[in-house]
């Protein structure tokens, strides 16, 4: 990083602090203030919330305004929006979008949520099936999504559909940013094995979104889409937690309050430790490395190896607890969780199932790992030319 | 090493027994009716239970003079396989597997008059409040105790995972009496019992905490004479072999739901059963359940002979419970994001596979009775 | 097995044993008389070394010449003819030429070997490439072919060339039996990872075969072959060793001797112990189904279950051992082997490595598994229908 | 609990040291050289050793002032790295890390000044004679000892697995004197010490039994006073993060050589590496060996750190030591028949994988070690 830009950065954080003291100011006004700064991610152009600095400028600001004493809530209450929604709008979207959706994102005024994979499209998310028609100045869209994170809560979705179903699969898609108290808009939440629901079944009933929503070209919603992944795996990765955190500390918390002292669950408990260890001394070096822009593992390593890992620790975890492991103190209530960190064992062990599935599954993991990182060749594909509708689909 | 030559063709018996269950189950319990009693408070509905009484179930493995078919455990093994494949959910295991075989292998002649004809009627639901603590295993209580005082006891103490006790007319309890371990049948109704249901991982199969304090009991009460060890160390073989049973069906119906998933569900216009990565695992899993049902049979076939039975008990008890949790985990993930809904059945496996590893033993602690059995 | 069967079988075993005393006979006389009375082959028509009887009536007669004194020591010398060749002659070859290579191939006088996998062919045998072309009432062979067992001993080779390369992989293909002693023929020894050659490589180089060595049609090649490995599935499979025997026994054995005692070890060993009895106990059922003819479990889990059993118990054996596991008593002498039996640990832990490569790899048998047991459907084919010469090879 | 935050970035000199230890090496042993000295009786070219000393490499870790480059274990763990991809034979490890990291760790100043210079220089070499028996890796001798009469000792006992004693002009041995264990150098040709080469599965890194029978020492051969198990401790860790870098090359290598086969193996008309089968195991070996290095650099990096090094050590050297033999294994199963023929260089990384994996201490001792580092 320059000396000027970091000098520019750590002025106006100071100006921010100053004019709007954290602790007398409410929360969505100093966060507007920070947008209005271009302190809200520093990688956009000045305007639209940035600076047209780097990425890794933001992570100095929020280190500043959180030893500032201001919050950073917002970007964990409209996760979406800010880390996914933010980008796309960025790289795709007019001055005028940009305009009426970015500010009110930023202060979490308006949660917005993702609307891509469907029941008939989960690892094959560009196998979508929701259409959109055209209808003079609107789109009238009818389908189902699954799924959805907050889509009970949001103001704003951002919606893949399907506008042309001759169209080979990748081509015939476009990008909306659906408004979720729309007329046509059912959002009801789908209840895990856990007996809680995390998230919500969207369905789309002749709902009707003006032209003036979509964003970027007719067809080209799966490059729109893309952006949107793009933005969730910088998301999800990042940030190192600490040795013997998460849920191989809570398995040695399980093992010391217990007492347990079986010398083959010992080795056992030992060794999910120092894999555990090795992912995030791996987690670490690529952070590192990335950073400074020398070649590195693979970033994407880390959601495998933890999926693996957080299902076998917490399935160990029950073995340590016996017949306490078959307890579920929680119940199966069916209700929405009121947060979402750490579980107690039980429910952890059902949680964790969904690792190797959610945000990609292990096994669309290991193709990625394998065709773009080491250079395998794909399978032969029997969809990607075909008109969509003519793909097979069971 | 010695093993006993077996035979796996079924008998006619066995074969009629498993066509009458599959019928009687796949009607009776629908998996909307499962789901009902699942998320019910009671768990099961006694009128179930009057029919598998009907049918001989309740006393297929009691003796004929004591109103059983007088069975064995293959035919046990058959009916509680196909209960597995549709995660019937009830007291039959409690009641009619471990209760009666601890009531069998531990009891008086006069013991079994008094209790096992109820038993095989059905009119009589009992259960077996065997462990102490949540971890070991260990079939001499650490801490529930009676006392003697003249022709009475006094039990205090408080049994852990005690399945389906909320449900039942009698709760057979372990207890140290000095070295010995004795046994007694309790009314559950009995002033100084408290019977606190848990909330379970796996709904289909209820369990609570018990506790005794200072219950009293007296010399009718009792079930066996000296130390009940050697016939409790059989009955819990005999419910470890019969619980493999259940769990081999479990897998099965597991298998088969992931197999069918992988047939039927495209993406990028291929079924996703055609990808080494679903295909292998399937096979993988068929290969793991035929190992299971291996062992479950022949521990079920077994199960006359002391010696081989200490082997085969602990052999089954662990391949299965591996075998179940590793399928039910499998099959979720093949099935992805609908797996992990509560609306879809694949988690209810994983439940009663989890729970199940651990009721009678985890794997790591049947494998330890299996190296003392062995030599090793 | 009908009672009429049962005492004709056992009336000319008795026969056998008292006009030819397997105490005073010379073996290969034994043999032969043992073949001209039908008792070779048992499912083999009359004069064709059978009865016309059934596969499992031969496990009598095995049986009770085994008690009656004879040896049955052929069936191992010359395994790959008697368990194979002998199949395929009898469903492919004419009535000569089953005269003339039956009998000698029942007495070991003439030793036979497979010549089917090549360097380019291994999981996929029908892609071959070693030539045969026509001339006249000969075929001149060209080509390599690998892991050959027996051919150095080999009188006979059953042989599996490609005469039509225009035409889609498995027509193309004609079976010979190929003289073992004719020029052009070169057998090598392949050695292997642990320094012994169990193996041959065989080079064909202008080799000619006279027409009369062909078994069934010009083009009938992969039915022939076929009819080869559905024969080695069958010896393969079959036959139960005691518990606790084979390498599970080795390892028992090395834990004793070391007087080893940490848990952890012990519960792994105990792991394998169970898993080796599971594999064990599944084909003693599957055989007792399968000769009742009650659908059980399939054969083929065994040789899978066995490959991976035998690599991590064997792996497992030399952690026991601790620092002399790190010891190859045997040195790497590049030898042919005197034995097949059952090696020193560190020799078996190399030599099973091969356990899931030879016989169908793991990866074909998991396949075979998934496809034809549990009907689940197969990858989409890019080498079926086109002519061979088009097949990419690499 | 507690890490030390460390940096990753390889510096200059760091990527030096790589860049001239791969041309160096690669030059020097190619395939064919390696492979006639694995065949050959003494393993080893002396020539090689001088040239690497004159690289400097012999030297990496010592001191300045006792002739070395004064770099520390990061330096080490590039070149080891390096030697491990091409499984470079001979006795750099035994003399230059584990011979070395013995006499800094143990020795006086004055042992220092008396041997490091001629390590550094390469004229002497080095080997460690460690363990008494074959399993447990205690550093603490239950049957070599010494007695002391006068001034003199006299050394009796046998070390088992003593890396490259038949060619080396020094070995370090650790010995039993009351409750303490003692050091001491001795010369090969010193009567009383007989060296019997074994026939070893991995034939690039030679071993001995070397026993001795009443050697008589003095007070010039001795390696350090009083209790020299902190020292013995504190090298063996060392010597573990060393070897890890050294599994990370070689696990490094076998995948390269599985993933290369993988793109250029065609059956069936598509590269083996389509099939998710090979595909998938492929991109697990690619985590498995970044999992691995990750271990080995932090390892590498802590070194100083006493309390942090008892953590990394066992660390690195049981997920290095899994890696490897794992990641070597599979590379010989995606070969398929050619991978298990003795003219293909796969086996040559599963022998050097499985033997480096036994050689410190297994996996499972590692973890025990690990384990009371951080207090499980």
């Amino acid at each position: 990083m320059s000396d000027t830009d970091l000098a520019r950065v750590d002025e106006l954080v100071d100006e921010l602090l100053a004019e709007f003291p954290p602790d007398s100011t409410p929360e969505i006004e100093f966060w507007g203030a920070q947008y209005d700064k271009g302190l809200a991610w520093a990688w956009h152009p000045e305007g639209s919330g940035g600076l047209g600095l780097q990425r890794r400028h933001q992570t100095r600001i929020n280190r500043r305004l959180t030893e500032g004493g201001a919050s950073i809530e917002n970007r964990h209450r409209n996760l979406l929006g800010i880390a996914m929604g933010a980008g796309v709008l960025d790289a795709h979207a007019t001055a005028e979008q940009k305009q009426r959706w970015l500010r009110p994102m930023f202060t979490a005024e308006e949660i917005w949520c993702q609307l891509f994979s469907e029941p008939g499209a989960g690892s094959d998310v560009a196998g979508l099936s929701t259409r959109a028609v055209r209808d003079g100045d609107e789109w009238v869209v009818n389908g189902q999504k699954v799924w959805t994170t907050l889509a009970h809560l949001a103001k704003w979705g951002m919606l893949v559909t399907r506008t042309d179903p001759d169209a080979p699969k990748h081509q015939g898609m476009t990008y909306f940013i659906v408004d979720m108290e729309a007329e046509g808009v059912d959002v009801r939440p789908l209840y895990q094995i856990t007996g809680e629901a995390e998230f919500n079944e969207v369905f789309f009933n002749d709902t009707r979104i003006p032209d003036w929503n979509r964003i970027d070209d007719v067809g080209a919603g799966w490059r729109v889409a893309l952006t949107t992944l793009m933005n969730e795996r910088v998301a999800i990765g990042g940030g190192s937690p600490p040795r013997e955190s998460g849920y191989i500390g809570q398995a040695v918390e399980v093992w010391r309050e217990t007492g347990e002292d079986d010398p083959v669950l010992r080795d056992e408990l030992l060794h999910l430790w120092a894999e555990a260890e090795a992912a995030r001394l791996t987690s670490n070096r690529a952070d590192e490395l990335a950073s400074a822009g020398i070649p590195g593992p693979e970033g994407s390593t880390g959601k495998l190896a933890w999926a693996n890992l957080n299902k076998e620790i917490t399935e160990f975890t029950l073995d340590l607890l016996g017949l306490d492991g078959t307890l579920y103190p929680d119940g199966y209530e069916l209700t929405r969780p009121d947060s979402f960190g750490q579980h107690e064992p039980s429910k952890a062990f059902l949680r964790t199932r969904a690792n190797s599935i959610e945000g990609g599954t292990s096994e669309i993991m290991l193709n990625i790992l394998g065709e773009r990182v080491l250079g395998l060749p794909g399978e032969p594909r029997v969809d990607k030319d075909l008109p969509w509708v003519q793909v097979p689909r069971g | 090493m010695a093993e006993t030559r077996v035979s796996y063709t079924p008998t006619e018996d066995q074969e009629l027994i498993r066509s009458t269950a599959r019928q009687f189950l796949t009607e009776r319990f629908d998996i909307e009716t499962v789901r009902d009693l699942i998320m019910s408070d009671e768990g099961f509905d006694r009128t179930h239970y009057k029919e598998m009484a009907d049918l001989g179930w309740t006393g297929l493995a009691i003796a004929e003079e004591h109103g059983g078919a007088g069975l064995g455990s293959v035919e046990m093994g058959v009916l509680l396989e196909e209960m597995g494949r549709l995660l019937t959910p009830g007291p039959f295991f409690a009641s009619a597997v471990l209760a009666t075989s601890v009531v069998t292998e531990v009891g008086t002649t006069d013991d079994h008059a008094r209790i096992l004809p109820r038993l095989a009627t059905g009119e009589l639901i009992a259960t077996v409040g065997l462990f102490d603590t949540a971890r070991g295993w260990s079939l001499h209580p650490e801490h529930t105790m009676v006392a003697r005082h003249g022709g009475k006891w006094t039990l205090t103490g408080t049994k852990r995972a005690v399945l389906d006790a909320g449900m039942v007319d009698l709760v057979l309890v372990t207890a140290a009496e000095g070295d010995k371990v004795v046994l007694f049948a309790v009314d559950p109704n009995a002033s100084g019992v408290t019977i606190t249901p848990e909330s379970v991982l796996d709904t289909t199969r209820r369990q609570s905490t018990v506790e005794f304090d200072g219950v009293v009991l007296t010399e009718e009460d009792r079930v066996g004479q000296g130390d009940t060890t050697p016939g409790l160390v059989r009955a819990h073989r005999l419910a470890t072999v019969a619980l493999a049973a259940e769990q081999v069906g479990g897998a099965q119906a597991a298998m088969d739901m992931a197999v069918e998933y992988a047939k039927s569900r495209y993406q990028f216009g291929r079924p996703i059963g055609s990808y080494q990565s679903i295909k292998h695992r399937c096979a993988n899993m068929l290969m793991k359940v035929e190992h299971a049902r291996s062992t479950a049979y022949y521990g079920a076939r077994v199960s006359q002979d002391d010696d081989e039975l200490a082997v085969a008990a602990p052999l089954a008890g662990s391949v299965c419970s591996e075998a179940f949790t590793w399928i039910a985990g499998e099959n979720i993930q093949v099935h992805g994001g609908i797996g992990f809904t509560w609306e879809h059945d694949a988690h209810l496996y994983l439940k009663r596979a989890k729970a199940s590893s651990l009721l009678l033993g985890s794997p790591r602690y049947q494998r330890d009775l299996l190296g003392r059995a062995i030599g090793i």
